[in-house]
C-alpha cells in the first residue's frame, strides 16, 4: 500500500470515523460524491452517512458549530476550502475556541482544518500559510504536518486533543508527496515534537509544512560542498519545541528558519527570538531567517517562483551564515 | 394558569433584586470590573424563555439574562461571586460579569462579540444529533439563545442563524429588541419594520410580541419551544420593549428621551399589580417575596464577600488543557 | 425595445465567446493559473445589470459576470491580458482571472472572500455622499453589486447589505441564484423558499425573477436601477437560474443530475431564437455577430499571447503605496 | 492650554474634520450627544453635522464602509468600540484594505481606530493588544502611539497617509495622561521613525503604547543603581525603525523589548529576531523579551496586575541582562 499526503489525510478522516462515534465532519462541498474541494473526503458521505455534512459558506458559522459540537461532546472536523478563508473565522478561533477552557474549565476538542500553502497561479487569496495569526492567541494549538505520516499522525492527534486545533495541511503536498507504507504505521512521533528531518554538523536550518523539503532539497548540494546541515521539521508550530532546536543549535552554532510565510513576526520571529535570549552563547553566526517577499502571494509563476524561498536560496543563506 | 405565572414574577424579582443589590454594590465601589450591566425592563422575557427549558436543553443567555440565568439554576450567589471576581465564583475571577456561563450543563459562557453564541448554540444540537442525544422525535432537546436588536446585524448571527435554519434543528432565538444597542437607537441598526421580518429569509416561524407583557411573553416562549421541541424545526420571537437603564451602570442613558421612557412602565411593577388584581398574589405574600429575595441576597453577598480573591501565584498562566502541551 | 433587445443579446454573445476561447485555453495548458470560471448560462443578468449603469456609478462584479464587464468597458484584450498574466494586463500578474477590475472608474476588485464586497460599494456610496458627488437628488449615482445565493450566506454579506439599509443607499443587488455554490445544492445552504423573502428582513424592495429569460432580467435590472437612482432606497433582485458549466474548468458538475440540466436550457441560444422570431435579428445578421466577436477574441488572444510575462527582477515587492515607509 | 491623550485624539479628529471635507467618522456609538464608548468623538457630530455616524454592531461592514468611501476619494476614519472586536473585521483589514494597492494600484486611505490595551477588571475581551495579528500580513501600517503629543500627530499622519493604517490608542493612557500644551503643538515626527524617550548606555529598552511608561518608571530606580537604559518608543510597529534600534544597540549592546502583548510571535519577537540577525556582533548579551502572560486577560485587577509586565519586572529584567 503507498499513500500520498493527501491519501494519508483521508485515511485519517476515514480512520476517526471508524473508531469514534463522537467524529463528523463539516465543511464547505466536502460531501456526497464530490468530496471537498481537494478531495480529502472523497468516499466518506458514502461510508459516513449523516457524518459528513457540507456547510454554507459561512466559515465563521463553521466554526462556531465546530465549538458548540465540541461543547456537546464530539470531536468535529471543520474543513475550511482554504486556510485564506479563515480570516473570516478568525475570532471564533481565537476568542471564542481558544479562550473556552481557561474561562470554563471546559476544554473545546475542534479540529479545524486548513489547506494551506501556495501552489504556482493560486495568487493572494488561495496560497497564504496562516500560522503568523493563528499563533498570536494563546489556547490554539496549531500543526503543520510536512510528511506523508505526520500528515495522517498528527490529524489523528489532532481530533484526540483536548485543545482546539488548527491543522494547516499544505496544498502542493497533497499530490506531490508519497510514501509506498501505510500512513498509520509511519513514526507516530506526539503533538509538540519536532523531528530532526537530517542530521548535520554545520548549520541547524528549521522549517515546516512545505518549506521542510526545499531545505531537504538544500542539504545535498551543500553536503557536496562539505557543509552538513541538519533539518529540521517543527511539525507543531504552538506549541513550538524549543528544546528540540536549542540542542541542535548548541551543537551546530548556527541557526537558519526557513519560511513560506511572510517576513513580519510570527513563528521564524519566534523562534530566531527565542533562540537568541535562550542560546545566545551558542551561536557563532546570527541567527537568520529567510521568508517570502512582503507582498501578498503572485499569481503568475514566474512571480510566484521569486516570491517563495526554495532551495537554492535556502543554500546561499546557509553558505553565508556558516561563513560568517 | 396561576402557578406559571406566580413563578414568572418570583423569577423577575429575585432577578431585580440581584441585580439593584449589584448596582448599588458598583455605586459603592464594591465591584472590581468595569460595569455591571442590568436587564431592567427584560425580566419577564428572559424568564419566560428560561422556564421552557428543561435538563438537557442548551441556553445561551446574554448580557440581560439574570432572570433566565437564574431560572436555569444559577443562584444570587454564583452571579455575585462572579462579578466580585472570588475565586469561588464559575470563572475564578479570570472572567467577569457577563462571560459567566455553566458549559457543562448546557449553559453557555458567552464571549462578548455579539453573535458569536448563535452557531455554537446550532452547533450543539448537531453535536447532539451526531451523538444520538438529540432526544425522542418530537420530544427533542431545544437550544434557546439570547440577542439583542444590535446583535441581529452581525455576521456571526447570520451565519450562525442559516445554518439552523438549513439543519431544520430545534432552536429557538429570542430578540430583545430594546431600541437601542448601547447609545443608538434600532433606526441606525436597521430598516425593516420589525426585526421579525427576518424570519422568513432564513426559513424560520417568526413571532412579534409586546415583551413588556409578562403573559404575552410566557405564550409566546411556550409556543415556540413546544414547536421546536415537536420537530418543527427553528423559531424566532422578537419581544419590542425599552431598555429601563443605562447600557451598563457606568452609562446614565441621559440619550434617551424622557417622553419615550414615560411610556414604558417597569413591567416588574405592572405585573405585580396585575397579579394581586387577578388574585394570584395578595400583598402580604407579595412583600414576602421581596423579602425573601432581600434576605437572599443580602446573605450571599455577605458570603462571597468573605470568600478569597484570586492568588497570583496560584496561577498556572496556561490556556491549553492538554498537560503534556502546556 | 428591439435596441436594448439587440444590445443586450450583443453582450451575451460578446462573453460566451470569449469565455469560449479562454475555456480551450485551459484545456490546452494555455492558462498559467490553477482554473477558468465560466458564466454559461448566466450572461443574461450579468449583461443586463451592467447595462442599467452609467459612468459615475459604481459596479461590483464577481467571478460570472464577464458579460457585465464587458457591457462596463472591459475588452476581451483585458481580460485575456489578466487571464494569461501579461504585464498589460490590469494585475500586471500579480492576480488571475476574477480579482481584477477598475477600482478608478468604480469598478471594483473583488477579493476571493464573498460578501466583502457588499459593504465596499455601501461604503463607496456613502463617500459619494460625503463627497457631494452622490448625484442629483432623484437621479443618484447607483452602486450595483452581484452575489450568488452561496454568497448571501456571508456573515460579510449581511453587514454590507444592512448598512446599504440603514443608510438609505442608491444600492441595487443582483443575486444570481444558480442553485449551487460549488457542488454544494441550495438546500444544503438556505431554507428559505426564495433568497427573495431575505428583502424584507433588511427593509429592502425585492422582486424575483427567471434569471434564464433575458428580457425579465432587463424589466427587473432598469426598474430596480432606475427606483434607486430615484432615491428610493435599496433594491433586491433574485433571479433564479442554473450554472451551466462547472465551478470552474477544472469540475466537470458530475454532481448536476442530468435532469435537471435538460430543464435549463442555453439563455444564449433561446433568446438568439426569440430575436430572429421577434424579427429583431436575422441569420445573417447572427452570424456575422457571433463572427465579430469571434475576431475580436482571436485577435485579443493573439495580441496578448505575444506580451510579457512579469519579470520578478523587476517587481518592487512592496505593499506599501508611501514610498518612504516601504 | 492642557490636554489628555483622549483630547488628543478628539482634538486630531476635529482638526482633520474641519481642514479635509473628504473625512468623515463612522463607528458604533459614535454620534449624537453620547460621543463614543470614550468621549473620543464628544461634540464632534454636532460640530460636523452628517459627518460623525452611527454604525450598526457590524465591524466587518464597518471595515468595508472604510475601504470603500476611501475608494470614492474619502478619508475615512472607522472606529472600533474596543480592539478586541477588529477581529471581526480582521478579513476586510488584511484580505482587502491591506492587498488592494498591490493588486491594483490604487491606495486604500482608510483608518483604523482600535482603543486597545489593558485596564483593571477589563477581562479578555475589552483588554487585548492586537498588534501581533494585524502585523502578520503585508500592506497595513499599524501604529500606537505613547504620547499625548503622538496622539495627536499620528492620528492626523494615519487619516493624510494613502495606505490603510491602524491606529492603536490606549484606553489606560486615554485620561492618565496629560500634558500642558496644545497637543498640535508637540514635537512631530513622522511615521515609520522612533522616538529615543529617554538616552542611556548600558541597554536599550525598547516599547510601545502603555509599557513605554513602565520603562521610563523603570529608568529611575535603575539609574539609582548606576544603571542607565535607553528607552525607545517604537511608535509605529508596521513598518518598524528597527535603524533607530540598531543603532541604539550598537552603543548599548543590550536589548530588552517590553510588551503587553502575548509571549508567541509578533513586534518583540520581530523586533529580537531582526537585531539578533542584522546587529549580532553588537550585542553583549542575550536580547531579551518581556511580555504578558500566555493566557487571556484576567478580570481580576490582582490577576490582571500579575499578567502584566510592570516597571518592577522591567527594571529586574534588565538588570539580569545588565549583569550577563
Ligand atoms: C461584535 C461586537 N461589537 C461590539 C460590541 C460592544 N457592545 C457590547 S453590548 C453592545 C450593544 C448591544 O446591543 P444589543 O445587541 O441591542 O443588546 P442590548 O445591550 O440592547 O441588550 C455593544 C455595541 C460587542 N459586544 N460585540
Ligand atoms: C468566504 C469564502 N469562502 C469560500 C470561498 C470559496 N468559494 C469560491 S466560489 C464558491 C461558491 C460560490 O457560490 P455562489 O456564491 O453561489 O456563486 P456561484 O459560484 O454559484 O456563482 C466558494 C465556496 C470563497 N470564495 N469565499
Ligand atoms: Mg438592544
Ligand atoms: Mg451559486
Amino acid at each position: 500500500m503507498s499513500s500520498t499526503y493527501i491519501e494519508a489525510i483521508r485515511r485519517a478522516l476515514g480512520d476517526a470515523l471508524a473508531e469514534d462515534p463522537r467524529v463528523f465532519l463539516y465543511g464547505q462541498d466536502i460531501a456526497g460524491t464530490f468530496g471537498g474541494a481537494f478531495k480529502a473526503t472523497k468516499g466518506l458521505a458514502e461510508r459516513f452517512p449523516g457524518r459528513v455534512l457540507n456547510s454554507p459558506i459561512s466559515e465563521d458559522g463553521q466554526a462556531a458549530v465546530g465549538i458548540g459540537a465540541a461543547l456537546a461532546g464530539c470531536r468535529p472536523v471543520i474543513e475550511f476550502q482554504f486556510a485564506d478563508f479563515a480570516s473570516v473565522a478568525f475570532n471564533q478561533m481565537v476568542n471564542h475556541a481558544a479562550t473556552h477552557w481557561w474561562r470554563t474549565g471546559v476544554p473545546v476538542p475542534a479540529t479545524f482544518r486548513l489547506p494551506a500553502g501556495g501552489t504556482p497561479g493560486g495568487g493572494p487569496f488561495h496560497c497564504q500559510m496562516v500560522e503568523g495569526w493563528l499563533t498570536s492567541h494563546p489556547g490554539l494549538i496549531v500543526v503543520a504536518p510536512a510528511t506523508v505520516g505526520d500528515a495522517y499522525h498528527m490529524l489523528r492527534d489532532a481530533i484526540a486533543c483536548d485543545d482546539p486545533v488548527a491543522y494547516l495541511e499544505h496544498k502542493h503536498l497533497y499530490n506531490h508527496l508519497r510514501i509506498d507504507t501505510d500512513p498509520s504505521r509511519a513514526e507516530r512521533l506526539p503533538l509538540g515534537k519536532a523531528a530532526v528531518r537530517r542530521a548535520g554538523r554545520d548549520c541547524t536550518v528549521v522549517s515546516w509544512s512545505g518549506m521542510v523539503h526545499e531545505c531537504l532539497k538544500a542539504a545535498e548540494p551543500l553536503a557536496e560542498q562539505g557543509i552538513e546541515i541538519e533539518v529540521i521539521d517543527l511539525r507543531c508550530l504552538r506549541p513550538l519545541d524549543t528544546a528540540t532546536v536549542l540542542a541542535s543549535v548548541e551543537r551546530t552554532g548556527r541557526l537558519l528558519v526557513a519560511t513560506e510565510s511572510w517576513p513580519f513576526g510570527g513563528v521564524a520571529a519566534e523562534l530566531c527570538a527565542w533562540i537568541s535570549e535562550h542560546g545566545f552563547s551558542h551561536l557563532d553566526a546570527p541567527p537568520r531567517r529567510l521568508s517570502a517577499q512582503d507582498t501578498p502571494v503572485p499569481f503568475h509563476p514566474d512571480l510566484f517562483r521569486a516570491h517563495h524561498p526554495d532551495a537554492a536560496r535556502i543554500a546561499a543563506a546557509v553558505v553565508e551564515t556558516v561563513e560568517f | 394558569m396561576s402557578d406559571h405565572r406566580l413563578a414568572l414574577f418570583r423569577a423577575m424579582v429575585r432577578a431585580r433584586v440581584l441585580e439593584d443589590r449589584l448596582a448599588s454594590l458598583y455605586l459603592s465601589g464594591g465591584i472590581p470590573g468595569g460595569s455591571v450591566f442590568l436587564s431592567r425592563g427584560q425580566e419577564a422575557f428572559s424568564a419566560a424563555a428560561a422556564m421552557q427549558l428543561r435538563p438537557g436543553d442548551v441556553y445561551a443567555p446574554l448580557i440581560r439574562d439574570q432572570a433566565g440565568r437564574l431560572v436555569r439554576g444559577e443562584t444570587p450567589l454564583d452571579a455575585i461571586r462572579v462579578h466580585l471576581g472570588r475565586t469561588t465564583g464559575v470563572t475564578r475571577g479570570r472572567d467577569g460579569n457577563i462571560h459567566r456561563g455553566f458549559p457543562r450543563q448546557g449553559d453557555l459562557a458567552m464571549i462578548s462579540h455579539l453573535g458569536s453564541t448563535i452557531g455554537t448554540v446550532a452547533g450543539w444540537l448537531m453535536g447532539l444529533r451526531q451523538l444520538g442525544k438529540a432526544g425522542a422525535p418530537g420530544d427533542l432537546a431545544v437550544g434557546l439563545a439570547s440577542i439583542g436588536d444590535g446583535g441581529m446585524n452581525t455576521g456571526a448571527l447570520h451565519e450562525g442563524l442559516n445554518i439552523a435554519a438549513v439543519e431544520k434543528l430545534p432552536f429557538v432565538l429570542c430578540v430583545t429588541d430594546n431600541q437601542l444597542s448601547y447609545s443608538t437607537f434600532s433606526d441606525r441598526t436597521y430598516a425593516c419594520r420589525s426585526l421579525v421580518e427576518r424570519a422568513a429569509g432564513y426559513g424560520l416561524r417568526g413571532v412579534a410580541i409586546d415583551g413588556t407583557d409578562p403573559d404575552a411573553c410566557w405564550a409566546a416562549c411556550r409556543d415556540a419551544v413546544a414547536r421546536a421541541r415537536a420537530g418543527e424545526g427553528p423559531q424566532m420571537i422578537v419581544a419590542k420593549l425599552l431598555r429601563l437603564a443605562g447600557h451598563g451602570m457606568h452609562d446614565d442613558a441621559s440619550y434617551v428621551p424622557a417622553e419615550l421612557k414615560s411610556r414604558f412602565a417597569d413591567g416588574v411593577q405592572t405585573y405585580e399589580v396585575v397579579l394581586r388584581k387577578d388574585g394570584v398574589l395578595d400583598e402580604a405574600a407579595a412583600q414576602a417575596l421581596w423579602d425573601e429575595y432581600r434576605s437572599e441576597t443580602a446573605a450571599a453577598l455577605a458570603q462571597a464577600q468573605a470568600e478569597p480573591s484570586p492568588d497570583p501565584a496560584q496561577e498556572p498562566w496556561t490556556a491549553l488543557s492538554t498537560r503534556a502541551l502546556a
